[in-house]
């Protein structure tokens, strides 16, 4: 570790200690949680800790993704909320501005989004999770503008934002993937509509998006017609492995919870519950440690293909046995209902951490989708073909 | 499967073919008292129908199955320790009330446990209280009920505190009270050990019809060998558990814990699984996959715990080596 | 229970107290196994219990399949030596003869079987393991003989057997399934050479058999040429699900060796420990309940595609953990080499029954191929495509 | 990966480019002590190479991936045991002829286990014998020494019983044998873990050539997707394991050794499964799936059970909430 990390590992821990809320776990409802998340994104843009990874010339840009560890190595650590409305906006929105919009484009949204403006993603639909080059979601150019139909769904907290990246079909013939378009979509606009999704657990993290001849400016379009597909990826590649670091190492930090599972049930001599508490803790260091190891190949450009997949499948696992150790322990008291806390996912309720962590084995590609990719791209196991013939039966 | 059992698992899916068939409790209450299925334990002698134990093991499954609500095993353990207590005034009148549906509730922990998991306890009005010195009926007017509100909404569950100086029936005290209470530990959990297997039988289908219907990447999932895989692992672990269930029900109580613990694990992992076969909308309260899966949590949680049963059950099987 | 089987219960029990060794632990080589497997079975013959299921003709046969449970649980329960070398005589060579060859061969053999004669099954091949319409040893007719030569692997103590049980390719042509012949070859002819299989606990239960231009005269064809598939069903079909029953009652009369290595290792107060045992129990006792159901449905005629499938699985599955957990208990004593039990697949020789626990997940239809036939046959779920076309990659 | 631990990976797979290269144990011994493996971990001020221990992890995990025989391990205990030991009349000599590969041996349990699974305890000059009183160099001159054979051929294996007169060398004796102690079952725990990923990638990577080759129903195994998704499981599970590895060289001697419980069952877990990828032919001798299998198993006992470890890490955690 250089002596530059070390200072500014001393200035965020600072910083933080002055500046970071600490009753956002209190927030009981919906509406509570969202103004406490723009008021915390708010106070990291004033710090210049919000874009670490924008160019140098936004306020507290152009930092390297060593740096960009130390920033969320310390907000893990210090517990402060994490940072779920704006992350579509500063990670997906930005690269897709960045990377394949317009000057104009730009110079338009991206200072907004430093002012709170918030973005959702419109890609997935029903019938189309894991499966993108199935959209279905039409739009039909009409003059200057497009006119778009469809239904999107899983958008995180669409039901808030100003804005969606829009991924839709121009074109039904040829390859699939050769049919999408990309825009950029006022969520204001007459024929947009907003449903929450009633989670399992009592949460409205997700939104189904409704799209009724909503006219959309050819303006508003990234790339050419029939391109979407192409910045569709450069929206997805963005992410550079922060969040699966972050999110083990508040795991690790939340050991304590299950140690106090076990204080409360009395069980602190029980032999078979320290070692399962045990080989927890040990997996949950080899979590972190792999996604420590994951973030040095990016910075040392070693990663291969599949790594990231790794990292995804491994923390998912594991965040699913640290949610069923917690439920285990917690016995008939962990049966009862309790509010959920927005944001946390060990937060110690644990029949709601339960339900949370399949949001992880589920949603971004989902553990059966990584194997695959890990089995073939990794290990050079054959494809499953892509062309079948079906028969009927034997 | 014997005749009876047979026909009894028939009407049972007659009148609640599915989970959905159960839900409103009043109605379903009403549907099981119609149904015989509190007179079911009760022998000929006494008014009932004077079924085995192994009958009622189908009751309790076709419950699970249904994600029955109300306080129905409440109701089972009261009226079984009603048969097994020696006779007393107005035992005939109790009996003949709560054969007709009037609910006694009971904890759903075991003895020794607080008197808290308590279905329905803000309606019924007596609590079934047992312990190894004594088992009694307590009248719960003056009783502090507060409400014990669980992830699974199946179940209405309170705490209960009865007022001291309420009117309570011994139905047993001595050494009978602290048998009669085993028994009535096992029973309980025969009936949450039916109840894990036909939802874990109910929600194992659910999932399998989903894959079935849900197209990826050009086919069902239920072409992708991994998924099939899964599938028949859990087959197997419920068809294992389903053996052991029917070959139980007049084991002794320790058994009858390990069953429990056993067939509640089992549904937990197909609940776990089923909901992960489902993806993103297994999440949503619009399919019913989860609903599956907090009852399966909750009945792990009542009637002792794993943790306690296979503690138990480990002892047992080291008395079968001569200690040193 | 009738009265009938009771008196039979108390019968065998009898016997068995009288007539059983008590010393087949202790055989240290092969040959003496071998011997005492013959001293058994001969015992076994002359009470009639060695072969209830044939018919009544035979001594001691005609037994209903509920009296043939009972015979088999109380050889279980008393732990008498398992019958392996006169398994494929007694089943699988007594099936074919009975149901598929003529009266001549079925009156040359049955006999012998019962005064000690031994066969073998020749199915398997190296590259055609669950897969049997792939056998490719060639026989080619040449007047009265048919040349046979190919090599088969897997065969359950051929190096002790008389007689095999052939399966033959006499055509390359048309289904793969119509090519094959079904032959009764005596050991003994030239060309017949035998290497028993080295495993990796020590055993040599199974042996290869090398087949060069052997010839078998046509007389000794079971059905026509070309019908050997259907033969080689009837052979496999042969076992009723006893083996499995009585494999669940020994490996729960075992649960003794457990509790064993639980004192052994000092941890009769371990609270893990004895969770784990209790567990483990249970699930023995699942597996045996399953078994008997199993047979019972087998005696109502209410047998399900799959349900023997479930059985093995079940049986294999945890037999596995069975021998899993023995392992971990006996820690580092465990690890020392001892030698094998022949014929005891919970001798409490922990690493020995670990590596013979791989018996029942691979061979017999492996786990993959259980789970297989479970999903698509009993669960409905759609089969493996027959023919895909691969491509090269995306 | 530095370039110094590069450096060490490319030489070692040179000389032992996979299992069968190193199975003659004397003449891997001595490619060993050419490549100045025994020089390591020595300071250079005592004429060693000065590396530090993550660079031993990157010889530990060689050592595992050629399933190396002999008492390799031992000897990096006894060498460490000098470097740490203050000065003493001769050490200097020891020292020389131990980085030459003289070999030391040293039980392969943690201190205050029996002094068994000794490796080559017939051939070795001393042993290192460490408890939390004292640690010394013992001369074998007179010790009993019994075979300890394993299923694990690779490793010839002892128990030790040192003449009682024989000479001895104290290398550090009250708190400071208590620290030297603690910090070699902690470079033991690392050895055995590194052994296990090594051997673990080794006998994956052997399965998944397998499956790729063997033909089922007219296709490869590897193209059946439950194969691949187990293949896949066991790769993260390894490569999770391999981070923390790398990341806990020089971690206390607890985390290593709860770490050592991890690796040591993904190995068992990884060869576990690939004995069953390979079907009938992984049953016989001819295949070597089954001697990763069997170091697997040793490896796990050695060096303190996963039950021991976990126990005490387990213990550590609840320290993070305050007791009430």
């Amino acid at each position: 570790m250089t002596q530059e990390d070390d200072a500014l590992r001393r200035e965020i821990r600072d910083w933080i200690a002055r500046e970071a809320p600490r009753d956002w776990r209190t927030a009981s409802t919906h509406e509570a949680f969202v103004a406490s998340q723009r008021s915390w994104f708010a106070k990291l843009v004033a710090a210049g800790y919000a874009v670490p990874h924008w160019p140098r010339e936004w306020p507290g840009g152009g930092r390297s993704l060593a740096e960009q560890k130390i920033i969320y190595e310390e907000l893990a650590r210090a517990d402060t909320p994490r940072l779920l409305l704006s992350f579509v906006s500063t990670y997906h929105a930005f690269a897709t501005l960045a990377e394949c919009a317009s000057a104009q484009q730009r110079s338009h949204y991206l200072p907004r989004i430093l002012e709170g403006e918030t973005w959702c993603q419109g890609f997935s639909e029903p019938g189309a999770g894991s499966d993108l080059a199935a959209i279905r979601s039409r739009a039909e150019r009409r003059g200057d503008v497009y006119v778009v139909s469809g239904q999107k769904v899983w958008s995180t907290m669409a039901q808030y934002a100003d804005m969606c990246l829009l991924l839709v079909r121009t074109s039904a013939d040829g390859p699939k993937q050769a049919g999408l378009t990309y825009l950029l979509m006022d969520m204001r606009l007459p024929g947009v509509s907003v449903r929450p999704i009633h989670q399992i657990q009592g949460d409205e993290e997700f939104a189904e998006i409704f799209l009724d001849e909503v006219e959309i400016p050819v303006a508003q379009r990234v790339g050419e017609e029939g391109a979407g597909w192409a910045v569709a990826q450069a929206t997805l590649a963005s992410e550079r492995g922060l969040t699966l670091m972050e999110l083990s190492y508040r795991m690790r930090g939340a050991m304590v919870r299950l140690s106090e599972a076990v204080h409360a049930a009395g069980r602190t001599c029980d032999a078979g519950v320290l070692r399962k508490l045990g080989a927890l803790a040990t997996r949950v260091d080899a979590v972190c440690a792999l996604a420590d190891r994951f973030l040095q190949k990016r910075m040392d450009e070693d990663e291969r293909v599949g790594d990231a997949s790794i990292v995804k499948l491994a923390y998912s696992r594991c965040l699913r046995a640290w949610t069923d150790l917690g439920v285990e322990l917690a016995d008939l008291a962990g049966q009862m209902h309790a509010p959920i806390t927005f944001g946390d996912l060990n937060s110690g309720n644990w029949m709601a951490d339960f339900m949370n962590s399949y949001a992880w084995t589920i949603a971004g590609g989902s553990d059966e989708v990584q194997r695959n990719i890990i089995a073939e791209r990794m290990l050079g196991m054959p494809r499953e073909p892509k062309n079948w013939i079906t028969e009927a039966g034997q | 499967m014997s005749e009876m059992r047979r026909e009894l698992e028939d009407s049972a899916r007659k009148v609640f073919p599915d989970w959905q068939a159960a839900q409103d409790a009043k109605a379903s209450w009403a549907q099981m008292a119609e149904l015989g299925w509190f007179m079911a334990g009760v022998p000929e002698a006494l008014g009932g129908l004077g079924l085995e134990r192994r009958d009622l093991a189908v009751i309790f499954t076709e419950m699970g199955r249904a994600r029955m609500p109300g306080p129905a095993l409440a109701q089972f353990l009261a009226l079984e320790a009603l048969v097994q207590a020696p006779d007393f005034p107005g035992r005939e009148d109790l009996m003949e009330s709560a054969m007709a549906g009037e609910a006694i509730t009971a904890s759903l922990t075991i003895a020794g446990e607080d008197l808290t998991a308590v279905p329905d306890a803000d309606t019924a009005d007596r609590i079934l209280v047992r312990s190894t010195d004594e088992v009694t009926l307590i009248n719960l007017a003056g009783a502090k009920i507060t409400p014990f509100p669980t992830w699974d909404g199946s179940r209405r569950l309170f705490t209960v505190a009865p007022a001291p100086d309420v009117p309570r029936i011994p139905l047993a005290a001595g050494s009978e009270a602290a048998a009669l209470t085993e028994r009535l530990d096992g029973l309980l959990c025969l009936g949450l050990a039916g109840d894990a297997l036909g939802g874990a039988d109910a929600v194992l289908a659910m999932a399998i019809e989903y894959l079935g219907t849900r197209r990826q990447f050009d086919r069902p999932l239920a072409m992708f060998q991994a998924l099939k895989h899964r599938a028949a692992d859990l087959k197997v672990a419920l068809e294992t558990a389903t053996a052991l269930y029917e070959a139980s029900s007049e084991a002794a109580p320790l058994a009858l814990g390990a069953m429990k613990a056993h067939c509640c694990e089992v549904y937990k992992q197909v609940a776990e699984e089923a909901v992960q076969f489902h993806g993103g909308i297994g999440l949503t309260v619009e399919y019913p996959v989860h609903l599956f899966l907090k009852r399966a949590f909750l009945n792990r949680a009542l009637g002792g715990s794993a943790a306690f049963w296979n503690e138990s059950a480990g002892d047992a099987v080291l008395e079968l080596a001569a200690v040193e």
